[in-house]
């Protein structure tokens, strides 16, 4: 057994823990559960099963998008391209090129358009050692640039039938999208906690020179980050696609905010922290949720953009108080 | 920066413009019914009578005159849905019937209003001989405008509230396609029970017109607004709310919508809740038809003709040729109803193919064939 | 006003400065008279830097009070200082990469002209003062694009412009070529003759005997005694540095193994670097022993893939003696898959995973050579066992290794590579902030890993530490090894001697 | 004007710390050459030159800006936000006497929020600024839900129109530069700008005030993009909620493209200037040769990952 700490009083060092491991506790935990308490109280109907199931649904593709961001967030690099991600899936799943395969090749071929996308990025960041902000931004305008200079030609369709199921049907009561969600969370959840990738990853982000220093391949970590957030980024893509059951040109640009706002929520920081993967996924949930809140009560754009940015603001400086004080 | 996250904005924008630019000038064709003869007639600029004349005010005779051949540019506001690309898609077969128009260019702001000004005076540059225009928000060419004014040189505008020094504006009538909804739902539901209201942007003066024609159809009945949202006119948004409102159980025996996809949006949260379809109001385009038909729905469709720039084409020349024409051209359509929407349903096309249109049959199909 | 005696430049009167529990300067109280050079000396860790530090505004005492020229003085920076006419030539030179040398020479006082930045005045005014320190470039030059003695005759043009009365140089010499020493000695002795003050902060006895009236020797943050250089020699001197009896924190040394079990043949740290050889024996403690700064970082940084070599020729032999081939050029993975670990000077920055657990940073050397998506096994129970063995003290192998104290922390470093699996460990200043108990812990278990037939490379500045510890110890200056020494029969003054003598000397061994 | 850049340049080269280089001279001229060729009626013509300055103030003007923020090693997201509320604000009902210091005062505490957080707090450049961006986009749509609005005459006036043939927009557009400019190499802060960014800490021993540095220009970066905000919103004729949206990203790539490194004490007003100039033409030039406005910004984004990558770092991710 390991010999215990002499040299403090065992009363402070207490009290130390204990206040440091609440502070370790992710804010969407609090977020989340001030306010199923406020909807208790202002707007009960949102707890109703139906629509409590409802928001959940409309939580998966940002959830999902969240787990992907936290992957690359996690080694301290970032992804913006999802925006570009989105809509390129969803011209390949709508466009009408493909529309004599059958549904489950056309999501192969968005898989495999979000795994180049995800390669590229990779490239750039971790060889090229671009900045991964400006690059992945760079990524997204020339995606969207040209879908949509394309798609002006060939028109967005109506999403496969199949997709369409998935992102807004249900199985055994509960809506297939989610099933989907927790899918992806599962072995996200297992990969991070328990494979070597996982370990490295926790290294990386936790700091980067120790990590070169000892030895830990980190720009291969990187570079696998990358690959994977675009990858299950486009899952969420194609969730988003199917619920919403139409091409566009604009599909889900404000989750890629979102998602580094539900990533930080969720206790991650650049660089790890305490969340482990369900903090960005109750974070993401937290989020539907207040965005149906603010709606419930009439408040639109504005105040989901401002809170939004006070949120993320807050989140971030709780964080770098919270590094201050330890 | 199309795509950062304020993508949503220009994702709002974009719902927007689609609904301001598409609104210039609703008509119904269902009484039009344009023979060949007058779609022949090339300088019929009420294409058939799709458009008419609201007021007395004319251009002056040979106020723009001009020796042809002719360089015309149609300055748009941003590609992004299927109404805007049947438009610009309507004005180019339209230019092209016209052996004077020598050169068309066309570009567009991606909804952005200082680009828009840009593009302007690019095309400036390139001495054009007249200009369409369709804008990003109502006040942001008006200097623009000026200085082709200043030159002689003649701006067609396709918009709502424009309130700039232009040469002749086509639009539609929005309180006139708010009020097609209510009048609908005021019969369906025999002037009493409980509706719920799709808006579009808030504050935008289309959105508010046509609700203000909604509101003006429900007067002196006993049917009340049990709901009122903001849908944005976008498809997504309205899903999620029409969602939520169905799941609370809020009462409902019929919904207006300021916009086709947000009914679409609607349609399919009552499928996939089981729940029976109440009347809802929608709008003429073909995927709307298709659901029409499909569940039997009980509706009834606004129409706004995606030919609204063909007209302005026509218009153009006219000013070209020194006609006077009427300064302001509206579409003030009847609606279509459960029994005459069928003729206008295309099963062989998709979704995104919207009437009336001005375009031959072989170039629909080209565009629009499943 | 405080009084002082005439003549003096600056005193400082009993000034302490603690870093958390250490007391870096306590109590030193110190004169320097105008006209004068006073040396500051002392081994590493004596507090030279600090009190260096304290007098020129970069830090400021707990207490004690500081006077210019009679005058009570606080220090907000080192331009403040500057201003009060304290000049700092520091050992890490400040001088900013992307600014000129005039820019550089008035950051922070810049000539203006008519509220604007009067650039020719500037630049005028830097020419003649570059010229005064003999520095011939341009004054338009950037910074970045000077030499490392150039830079150094910038930051003394800094405080010859200031018209400084007081001149600090902390370790003036270390990056410095003989000619190079010789135009310094020229211009201190210029600046004496002008009736500065000059506090030169040194352990290199033959400077300091030939610039220096007198001199400060400094132990352990306390002041040992103030005295003029005429009344001492270097032995004195060296007496008076170290004057401390070896404690007792050292396991009893083994014998060396024949065998070689790391053979380094040609190694060129760096470009136009010395190239280096020497073999490590199994079992063996190896150490590098010489002034800060001489080129045993790179060496230690070179050998493990840290930094990439010029060339190298190293050869890695386990126990049964098959030999493979390591370049370090292929990163430390490769030097770590070869069983080599490499511990760091700053475990903080470079070392540990201060957020994780100490589970997650120890078992981390267990997932060596493991395909990237293999599951990582749990070693909860190995964790354990070896934080146990290494007498880590810690509620449980869950906590942050951040709230670690240092000697703990430097455990879980080497309880990695234990982990790992390694055989050998290449260590930087293996006990640098580590209190006195857990030193001895330290060098136990490094003593055991070499006794289980491990081989360990240790550079240290410490002296006491290379002599207590290791098996054999080479002498390092100016990048080459000098001396090379049994651990039995290496003494301070010997190693001292090596180190600074060799100043003069051509190299004695490569 | 040409002769002044000309000198500028020649004593810019001589001087790393600018970044400029032959690509970033070269990319315009370039451009322009290429032009020149490919539509001569139009591109040179006098029409077209002040069409091309037009288009190019606003997006100078936050460049400037964003280069001020660069040197110190920061990244300001929140300009285009800024431009947005600043043109909502200026087209509401109040009065310009009101309106327009009102907007002002926003800036300046939206840059003293940003480098407050940033510098003060420690909080990474692109976390703040995305966090304050998202806030005012949410404030501009509160006080002007579509766009619309009327712009005082007093702005329009001085934005758009001539003087003696003059362009108004040129005018500003070389007062901007020539302040910024004068800002950089005139003045102790605009040394003090380059020493932060070069070495926050050995500024700060060399007696900088680097926080304070560091904090004013976020605070003027702010300030030159509610200028930016001003003049766009006379060009337009409206305020609108979402007109600043591009603005972003535009003036980063614009001062990367003009040489500046993100990683701080490299930049140059010149560069700013070349930067913007190449965007300019760039759209200018597809415009004229009626290349599609999405593949417009398409190639923008091309550009900005090229002129990215050019930049040799060490660090890997953000």
């Amino acid at each position: 057994m390991i010999a215990a700490e002499r040299r403090k009083p065992a009363a402070r060092f207490s009290l130390a823990t204990v206040l440091a491991a609440a502070r370790r506790l992710p804010p969407a935990y609090y977020g989340t559960l001030v306010l199923l308490v406020a909807a208790a109280v202002f707007r009960p109907v949102l707890l109703s099963s139906g629509l409590f199931l409802a928001i959940v649904q409309q939580s998966a593709p940002l959830g999902t998008v969240a787990i992907a961001q936290s992957l690359v967030m996690r080694c301290r690099s970032i992804d913006l391209s999802i925006g570009g991600i989105f809509v390129g899936a969803d011209f390949i799943a709508t466009s009408g090129y493909f529309a004599a395969w059958p549904a489950y090749a056309v999501i192969g071929i968005c898989l495999l358009f979000g795994l180049a996308i995800g390669t590229i990025n990779a490239i750039l960041v971790t060889f090229v050692r671009a900045s991964a902000v400006i690059v992945t931004l760079a990524m997204s305008i020339v995606l969207v640039g040209i879908v949509v200079s394309v798609s002006y030609f060939a028109q967005p369709g109506e999403v496969p039938e199949t997709l369409k199921n998935i992102g807004s049907g249900y199985a055994f009561g509960v809506p297939i999208s989610v099933l989907v969600w927790i899918a992806v969370a599962v072995p996200t959840s297992f990969v991070l906690a328990r494979t070597v990738f996982g370990k490295y990853v926790a290294a990386v982000g936790a700091n980067p020179s120790a990590a070169a220093l000892s030895g830990i391949p980190y720009l291969r970590v990187i570079f696998v980050a990358h690959v994977a957030c675009a990858l299950l980024a486009t899952i969420g893509g194609l969730l988003l696609a199917g619920f919403v059951g139409m091409g566009a040109t604009n599909l889900g640009q404000d989750l890629v905010l979102n998602s580094i706002a539900a990533v930080i929520l969720g206790g991650i920081n650049f660089g790890g922290g305490s969340g482990g993967t369900l903090g960005p996924i109750v974070a993401a949930f937290m989020l539907t949720f207040l965005f149906n809140f603010l709606n419930s009560f009439g408040l639109g754009e504005p105040a989901k953009y401002m809170m939004q940015g006070g949120v993320i603001a807050i989140a971030a400086l709780m964080y770098s108080l919270g590094r201050r004080v330890a | 920066m199309l795509t950062f996250f304020p993508k949503e904005v220009d994702a709002m924008r974009l719902r927007r413009q689609l609904v301001l630019t598409a609104i210039v000038g609703a008509s119904t064709i269902a009484f039009v019914a344009p023979a060949r003869s007058q779609m022949d007639n090339l300088s019929d600029y009420t294409l058939g009578g799709v458009m008419s004349p609201r007021g007395t005010e004319r251009t002056a005779p040979n106020a723009f005159k001009k020796i042809g051949p002719y360089r015309i540019a149609l300055v748009g506001a941003g590609v992004g849905n299927s109404w805007i690309v049947q438009s610009f898609e309507e004005a180019k077969v339209e230019v092209a019937r016209h052996k004077d128009i020598v050169s068309y260019v066309q570009t567009n702001a991606e909804w952005q209003p200082a680009k828009q000004v840009s593009d302007l005076e690019d095309v400036l540059t390139k001495n054009v001989d007249a200009v369409i225009l369709s804008t990003v928000t109502p006040t942001n060419a008006n200097a623009e405008i000026e200085k082709f004014a200043a030159k002689k040189i003649p701006v067609v505008v396709l918009g709502t509230g424009m309130t700039g020094n232009y040469a002749v504006e086509v639009r539609g009538g929005a309180e006139h396609f708010g009020k097609v909804g209510g009048d609908f739902l005021v019969k369906a539901l025999h002037g009493k029970g409980t509706v719920w209201a799709f808006r579009g942007i808030a504050g935008a003066e289309e959105e508010v017109a046509r609700y203000n024609g909604f509101r003006d159809a429900l007067k002196g009945t006993q049917i009340t607004i049990g709901a009122e949202e903001y849908g944005d006119w976008n498809y997504a948004k309205s899903k999620q709310i029409c969602q939520n409102l169905v799941l609370s159980g809020k009462p409902v025996d019929g919904i207006w919508f300021s916009g086709a996809e947000m009914t679409r949006a609607c349609v399919d949260v009552f499928q996939q809740a089981h729940k029976p379809l109440v009347p809802m109001t929608g709008e003429g385009n073909n995927g709307f038809f298709r659901i029409w038909k499909e569940t039997g729905m009980n509706s009834v469709a606004a129409v706004f003709p995606p030919s609204l720039p063909a007209s302005a084409v026509r218009v153009t020349l006219a000013l070209l040729h020194g006609e006077s024409v009427p300064k302001h051209l509206w579409s003030e359509p009847a609606a279509l109803t459960n029994d005459t929407y069928q003729k206008y349903y295309r099963p062989d096309l998709n979704d995104n193919y919207w009437v009336p249109s001005s375009l031959p049959d072989s170039d629909v199909k080209k565009l629009y064939a499943k | 006003m405080a009084t002082t005696a005439a003549g003096t430049a600056i005193e400082a009167r009993a000034l302490c400065k603690s870093f958390g529990p250490t007391k870096a300067v306590a109590d030193v109280s110190l004169a320097v008279r105008a006209g004068s050079v006073h040396a500051v000396t002392g081994e590493n860790g004596a507090g030279k830097s600090t009190l260096m530090k304290l007098l020129a505004g970069v830090e400021r005492p707990d207490s004690g009070e500081l006077l210019v020229r009679g005058e009570r003085a606080s220090f907000a920076n080192p331009r403040d200082a500057l201003v009060r006419g304290v000049s700092t030539v520091f050992q890490e030179f400040t001088l900013l990469p992307n600014l000129t040398v005039a820019e550089n020479l008035y950051l922070g006082r810049e000539p203006l002209a008519r509220g604007a930045l009067d650039a020719r005045k500037m630049t005028a005014d830097a020419s003649a003062v570059l010229e005064r320190v003999g520095l011939a470039v341009s004054p338009d030059r950037l910074a970045s694009r000077l030499t490392i003695p150039q830079q150094q005759l910038v930051e003394i043009a800094k405080g010859v412009s200031a018209d400084a009365s007081v001149f600090i140089f902390d370790e003036p010499t270390a990056t410095l070529n003989n000619a190079e020493v010789d135009t310094l000695g020229a211009l201190i002795d210029d600046l004496r003759s002008r009736g500065k003050a000059i506090l030169y902060i040194s352990h290199r006895l033959e400077e300091i005997f030939r610039f220096c009236d007198t001199v400060t020797v400094l132990k352990d943050g306390r002041l040992v005694t103030t005295v003029p250089t005429a009344t001492l020699c270097e032995t004195d001197l060296v007496t008076l540095m170290v004057g401390r009896p070896v404690h007792d924190l050292f396991p009893p040394r083994s014998t060396i193994a024949p065998a070689v079990a790391l053979d380094v043949r040609k190694l060129v740290p760096g470009p136009g670097r010395p190239e280096v050889s020497f073999a490590l024996h199994a079992g063996e403690i190896l150490g590098i022993a010489g002034l800060e700064g001489q080129g045993q970082r790179e060496i230690l940084r070179s050998l493990t893939g840290v930094v990439k070599p010029e060339s190298s020729d190293i050869e890695k032999r386990d126990a049964n003696g098959n030999a493979t081939r390591l370049d370090p050029r292929h990163g430390p993975t490769a030097a770590v898959v070869a069983g080599i670990g490499f511990v760091p000077e700053d475990r903080k920055t470079e070392g540990l995973y201060l957020d994780l657990t100490i589970y997650d940073n120890v078992a981390l050397g267990r997932l060596k050579a493991l395909p990237l998506f293999s599951l990582a096994p749990r070693v909860a129970t190995f964790v354990e066992a070896i934080a146990a063995r290494m007498k880590l003290r810690a509620e449980s192998i869950k906590q942050n290794v951040g709230s670690l104290s240092g000697g703990n922390q430097q455990k879980v470093m080497l309880a990695r590579w234990f982990a790992a699996g390694v055989d050998v460990l290449a260590i930087e200043q293996p006990t640098r902030g580590v209190d006195v108990g857990a030193k001895a812990e330290i060098y136990g278990l490094l003593r055991e890993f070499a006794n289980e037939g491990g081989s360990v490379i240790v550079a240290s500045s410490e002296l006491t530490e290379i002599i207590g510890l290791c098996d054999r110890v080479l002498v390092v200056r100016g990048g080459r090894f000098v001396a090379e020494m049994r651990g039995a029969d290496a003494t301070e003054e010997g190693l001292l001697e090596h180190a600074l003598d060799a100043l003069e000397r051509e190299p004695a061994v490569t | 004007m040409i002769a002044t850049l000309a000198r500028r340049s020649r004593r810019a080269v001589s001087n790393s710390r600018t970044g400029i280089s032959a690509v970033t001279l070269g990319i315009p001229a370039s451009l322009i050459v290429v032009l020149a060729i490919a539509t001569p009626h139009f591109f040179l013509s006098l029409q077209n030159l002040t069409n091309l300055v037009n288009q190019m103030t606003t997006l100078l003007i936050v460049a400037l800006g964003q280069l001020l923020v660069a040197i110190v090693a920061g990244l300001d997201l929140s300009v285009g936000s800024v431009i947005s509320v600043t043109t909502c604000i200026v087209s509401s009902d109040l009065s310009p006497a009101l309106s327009i210091p009102l907007a002002f005062a926003l800036g300046a505490f939206v840059g003293l929020v940003n480098g407050y957080g940033i510098v003060g707090f420690g909080i990474h450049p692109i976390i703040m600024t995305l966090s304050t961006m998202t806030f005012l986009q949410g404030l501009a749509y509160l006080i002007r839900a579509v766009p619309g609005g009327t712009i005082p005459p007093v702005l329009t006036t001085l934005a758009s129109g001539a003087t003696l043939g003059v362009p108004h927009a040129l005018v500003w557009s070389a007062i901007a530069f020539f302040a910024v400019a004068a800002l950089l190499y005139r003045t102790r802060f605009g040394l003090h700008l380059f020493a932060v960014g070069g070495q926050p800490e050995s500024a700060r021993l060399g007696g900088v005030p680097a926080r304070r540095v560091a904090i004013s220009a976020y605070v003027l970066c702010s300030v030159l993009a509610v200028f930016a905000g001003l003049f766009v919103a006379a060009r337009t004729a409206s305020g609108d909620p979402a007109v600043g949206v591009s603005f972003g990203l535009d003036s980063v790539t614009a001062i990367a493209l003009g040489g500046a490194q993100l990683s701080g004490g490299v930049g140059s007003a010149l560069g700013a200037l070349t930067g913007t100039l190449s965007l300019a033409l760039v759209s200018n030039g597809l415009n004229l040769l009626d290349v599609s406005a999405f593949l417009q910004s398409a190639l923008k984004g091309v550009l900005l990952i090229v002129a990215i990558c050019a930049q040799r770092r060490t660090a890997v991710g953000l």
